[in-house]
């Protein structure tokens, strides 16, 4: 393609727009990883560490859940908060809030789902000695997720993965709005449809860069303090 | 303060509210926020009261909205035209400026035609046309005739991947860059003319709207400011929009 | 008071998927001080000990402590294989006084003190999954002693240790008990059960063949499976009789 | 939402193509993921067991392709697909075919990277004995894979969920063609472009009950068989 | 052949983040039959047996086999906490096998002789983890007898078998010994030590301190380390130096 050269350059040109829409779609997908994991770490866990009567299948909807499709998301996110729903008076419909709401509701399943698993992995050499100890299920889920920290990276970067690359959910709620609410995906879909590939290709690239260097960052950080303890 | 307008997709990637807003915004101080949607899901939205102003192009579809009590005043802004667009071989012989002789032409050699089939204002004329033309389009047969339940764009990308035939409105068609082997085949056709309006969503059903600053925007789209703006808009050279507030109805 | 501590295994079952590991064991302890369970691999041993801790649940049948009801009991338990944390060798003992809540100092104080009493004091810092096979197992005992238990259950404690250590660790255990700490302690180190423990439990195939007197059980055992077993006979008998 | 009730009824009444539509949802994803696996599991295990000198960078690039936007995925696709690309001879363009090729591009990096951790994790314990049986490396990761079968269910799922919702890939390659390339996700965005919520919300909640049923019936495939070696 | 198998160890160092583990570790061994490894925890030795199987590399220093090639050697390595992955008994031994490329038939053959002489023939399907400690070191040991290897390192075999299994075990080492196979032994255990090897290594603190006939090092041991050792009193002397 000889034309993405000349699409490179223009988003050379236009920089500071794309630095705005760029720094837009790392802020809302930041946040909502780590609102998303606040909540699904420890309850991934807890999914983990308990047995009870229905437990398979709470494992199995957590699961399925991983497949949540992103426009669904947005459109029950979108009734919620639009004016007329039960949350309109907060006023977040078509702003950055409403996003990372929406995004933060396709990253838990995920987020909870991988953690499950890591953690019971973990949890079938250590259940014994950790209830031994007497510690009660908050303190064995605080110790868990520390010794499993450098592991869990990969779920925390598999759900910002999810939520920067989606565009379902950012549609319906964010709207697109020019300088608002336009993120890289939303972006990336607009010159889709207008017809213009080379720049939808290389928005594209520049977000693949983006999620580089936020993978790149965690692998090292993780990396350094890993060193310690093998 | 700021607004929320609720308009198309093809109104947007025209390009055009990049033209006028900054202008509005500039006299009046309020910021205006495209939502850019299909019709259907923009007159949704409104329905909902999550926007305050709403521009689209499906007269029927606008004035139930109005009926219903959902919008108030409803006023003409613009026009624009559809063109058929198709691969300049164009093996169907279709190429004129009689929009029905082609739509039959299309059919009975059974070119591959891509309607976007998305219940759009777009869609809802292409269905007019090929019903004025005479041909039952659900009865059409054959996998000539692909419904792909997008927007103009992707119906423009893929009429350009497949060299088909589409029905594309003049402002999407002029900022497209995805041409390929396509083509404007039929145009001016005074049944191809394309009217927009522009409407209030009713503050009596939704308190939160902002009645005061969208009654300054349709105010001024159809102040001689505004449809100064619309005139001027080009791309190429070419004009995309008229203006025609306060004119009569355009026959479609 | 815990010189009375009783144990009273009544009828113990444990049928996981249908192979019998406990076939109705009976036992009452009520001697202070040491009481070593010995017995062929794969008896029931470690199984029975998970059961007097209430980490694993009979199919059938009792665990008491005479009058006192199971969770007023500060038990500890030293697996034969320690679980330990991506950590440091400090805090993966500091993981055992999470539950008392201490504050910071207090805690540290006696991490370090449960460290010095296993000669890993210069390994505080170090990570704790790198420590040799015996510098773990050490680790696992500084761990229960911060918690001061008043029922010690003890899998295999010297197994890798070098002989020194195993000594030193005899001693620790022998004044712990002198101290008033019930300890009950799996061993195949016979001789290690000759010098500390005060009466002893064998175990075959799931059941207690025999329960007496150090000195009794281990010179003039009276059942001819515990007299297999202390002549290191026994097992491959068993096994071969089984396969 | 009283609307949702009438929504299911029309759902009911499209049955036919409802189903149609479902089916190619389901043929596709599960045909990607399979695809994917075959490919990203070996590699995945491969990435957590050998070592050189670019590994952590390797991982890092395996891990932020998680973030690969769908809509890029698909461009890149039909640019290789298209008439005029370098595949065009294949004819797949807005074909099944297409769907699958963009969804497996999808999968594997999720698959690698998720088969990557786990992998990892197990292997701390399991390398030195692995090596001292002198198992070469195919070896090593044929028995990895094996121990870890119940863990990387996971993995499968998450791409599973990851395929089966997204809609900008299979849009712009499969181009949503009535009765031919239409999915779930792709009938769901139309509606909501038709702003047509409740059936664009029924055909959500369809597509997740076949989530949930994909899921459960590997939950229940995965407890029984794991059942012997707990 | 075998009988002239050379261990040659020179100037090995280990130090990693910093810490010297071992500290040019020199010893070349010759005899043929058992060589034992003894000393205190942490000492070393379970490093310096993954050194001459070669799955750790040295930060300085070579291991040799005299002039033979290392890849030429068939050897066999029994952890102190062996690996078991997620499957049946008889899954885990034929794991072994896979190098080897046996035919179906062969293999579960071996398989089943090795595991009647570990006595475990009757477990072969069960889930290997779930096995107690000492069936997972027979595991181990089965694991390592089916690949007929010429040199074994042997990591404290029998710390947690019962005094049964102990002794058969070391019969079955002793008569590998004398059909040929190099042995390389960490134990803990000086009886045991005493009964099988000829020649014994003292490491501490990452030397060999001593290293000689077995009958002579432990009885009359030359320096002061190895005296102490063999009195158990050097480990926690050592420790309370160094904290
Ligand atoms: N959860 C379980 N499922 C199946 N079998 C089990 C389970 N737990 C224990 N077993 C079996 O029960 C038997 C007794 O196990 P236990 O660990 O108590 O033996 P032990 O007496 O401690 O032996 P050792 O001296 O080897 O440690 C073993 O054969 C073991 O395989
Ligand atoms: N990779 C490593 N990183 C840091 N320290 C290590 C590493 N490997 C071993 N060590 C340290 O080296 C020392 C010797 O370890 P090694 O396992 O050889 O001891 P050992 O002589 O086998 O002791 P034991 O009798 O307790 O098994 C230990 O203190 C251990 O903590
Ligand atoms: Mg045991
Ligand atoms: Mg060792």
């Amino acid at each position: 393609m000889q034309s993405l050269g000349d699409a490179f350059s223009m988003l050379g040109a236009l920089d500071h727009d794309v630095m705005a829409i760029a720094w837009l779609s790392l802020r809302v997908s930041l946040s909502a990883v780590l609102l998303g994991s606040l909540v699904a770490i420890p309850l991934g866990a807890l999914l983990a560490i308990v047995t009870f009567p229905g437990r398979p299948l709470v494992v199995a909807v957590v699961n399925a859940f991983m497949g949540l499709p992103p426009v669904l998301v947005g459109l029950i996110v979108y009734l919620l908060l639009s004016r007329s729903g039960p949350l309109g008076a907060l006023g977040l419909l078509f702003s950055p809030g409403a996003m990372i709401v929406a995004q933060t509701v396709l990253a838990i399943p995920l987020l909870a789902a991988l953690t499950r698993q890591i953690v019971e992995d973990a949890h079938r050499e250590l259940d014994e000695q950790l209830r031994s100890l007497r510690l009660d299920v908050w303190q064995r889920i605080r110790v868990l997720v520390f010794h499993l920290r450098f592991s869990l990276v990969v779920a925390v970067l598999a759900a910002f993965g999810r939520a920067i690359s989606e565009v379902g959910a950012v549609l319906v709620v964010g709207g697109n709005i020019d300088g608002y609410t336009r993120t890289m995906t939303t972006a990336i879909s607009l010159e889709t449809q207008k017809g213009d590939l080379p720049l939808a290709i290389a928005l594209g690239i520049l977000l693949i860069a983006i999620v580089l260097v936020v993978n790149g960052t965690a692998s090292a950080m993780r990396a350094y303090t890993m060193r310690l303890y093998p | 303060s700021s607004i929320t307008v609720a308009s198309t997709t093809s109104t947007e990637q025209s390009g055009l509210f990049g033209h006028l807003l900054p202008r509005f915004t500039g006299r009046t101080g309020i910021e205006v926020r495209v939502v850019a949607l299909g019709t259907g899901q923009a007159l949704d939205v409104g329905r909902r009261g999550d926007a305050d102003v709403v521009f689209v192009h499906d007269r029927a579809a606008e004035e139930k909205f109005v009926a219903e009590g959902h919008g108030v005043n409803r006023v003409e802004v613009m026009y624009n035209d559809f063109v058929i667009a198709g691969p300049k071989s164009d093996p169907a012989k279709a190429a004129g400026s009689d929009i029905l002789q082609a739509l039959q032409r299309i059919a009975a050699t059974e070119q591959p035609f891509i309607s976007r089939g998305d219940r759009s204002g777009t869609h809802a004329a292409e269905l007019r046309y090929w019903q004025a033309a005479g041909i039952d389009i659900a009865d059409a047969g054959g996998d000539w005739y692909r419904e792909i339940g997008q927007g103009m764009g992707p119906a423009l990308n893929m009429a350009s991947a497949s060299n088909a035939y589409v029905l594309s409105d003049r402002g999407t068609w002029l900022s497209f860059k995805n041409r390929g082997e396509l083509a404007i085949l039929v145009e001016g056709d005074r049944r191809l003319f394309n009217q927009y309006g522009v409407m209030l969503v009713n503050p009596e059903k939704h308190p939160d709207v902002q009645a005061t600053e969208g009654q300054a925007f349709i105010d001024w789209l159809v102040s001689d400011e505004g449809q100064q703006a619309i005139g001027d808009y080009r791309i190429d050279g070419q004009q995309l929009f008229f203006p025609n507030a306060g004119a009569t109805q355009i026959s479609q | 008071m815990t010189a009375g501590l009783q144990i009273v295994l009544r009828g113990l079952c444990f049928r996981p998927n249908g192979r019998t590991v406990l076939a109705g064991l009976d036992a009452t302890i009520t001697s202070p001080g040491i009481t070593a369970i010995i017995g062929p691999n794969g008896a029931g041993k470690s199984v029975t000990l998970r059961m007097i801790d209430g980490l694993l649940q009979p199919d059938s049948g009792t665990v008491r402590f005479g009058p006192r009801p199971p969770e007023s009991i500060r038990r500890s338990f030293v697996f034969q294989r320690p679980g330990l944390i991506r950590a440091s060798v400090a805090r993966n003992i500091a993981l055992a006084l999470l539950p008392l809540r201490l504050p910071r100092a207090e805690a540290e104080r006696r991490v370090a003190t449960a460290l010095a009493r296993v000669g890993l004091a210069d390994r505080a810092d170090d990570s704790a999954q790198k420590l040799s096979g015996g510098e773990q197992q050490r680790l696992a005992l500084a761990r229960v002693w911060v918690t001061d238990p008043e029922l010690l259950l003890l899998d295999e404690p010297t197994a890798s240790l070098d002989p020194g250590a195993t000594e030193a660790i005899e001693c620790l255990v022998h004044s712990m008990a002198k101290a008033g700490t019930k300890i009950v302690l799996v061993s195949h180190n016979i001789g290690q059960v000759a010098r500390l423990a005060r009466d002893v439990l064998v175990l075959c195939q799931g059941r207690v063949v025999e329960h007496g007197a150090t000195g009794q059980i281990l010179t003039m055992p009276r059942t001819p499976e515990a007299r297999a077993f202390l002549k290191a006979e026994m097992p491959w008998q068993c096994f071969a009789a089984a396969s």
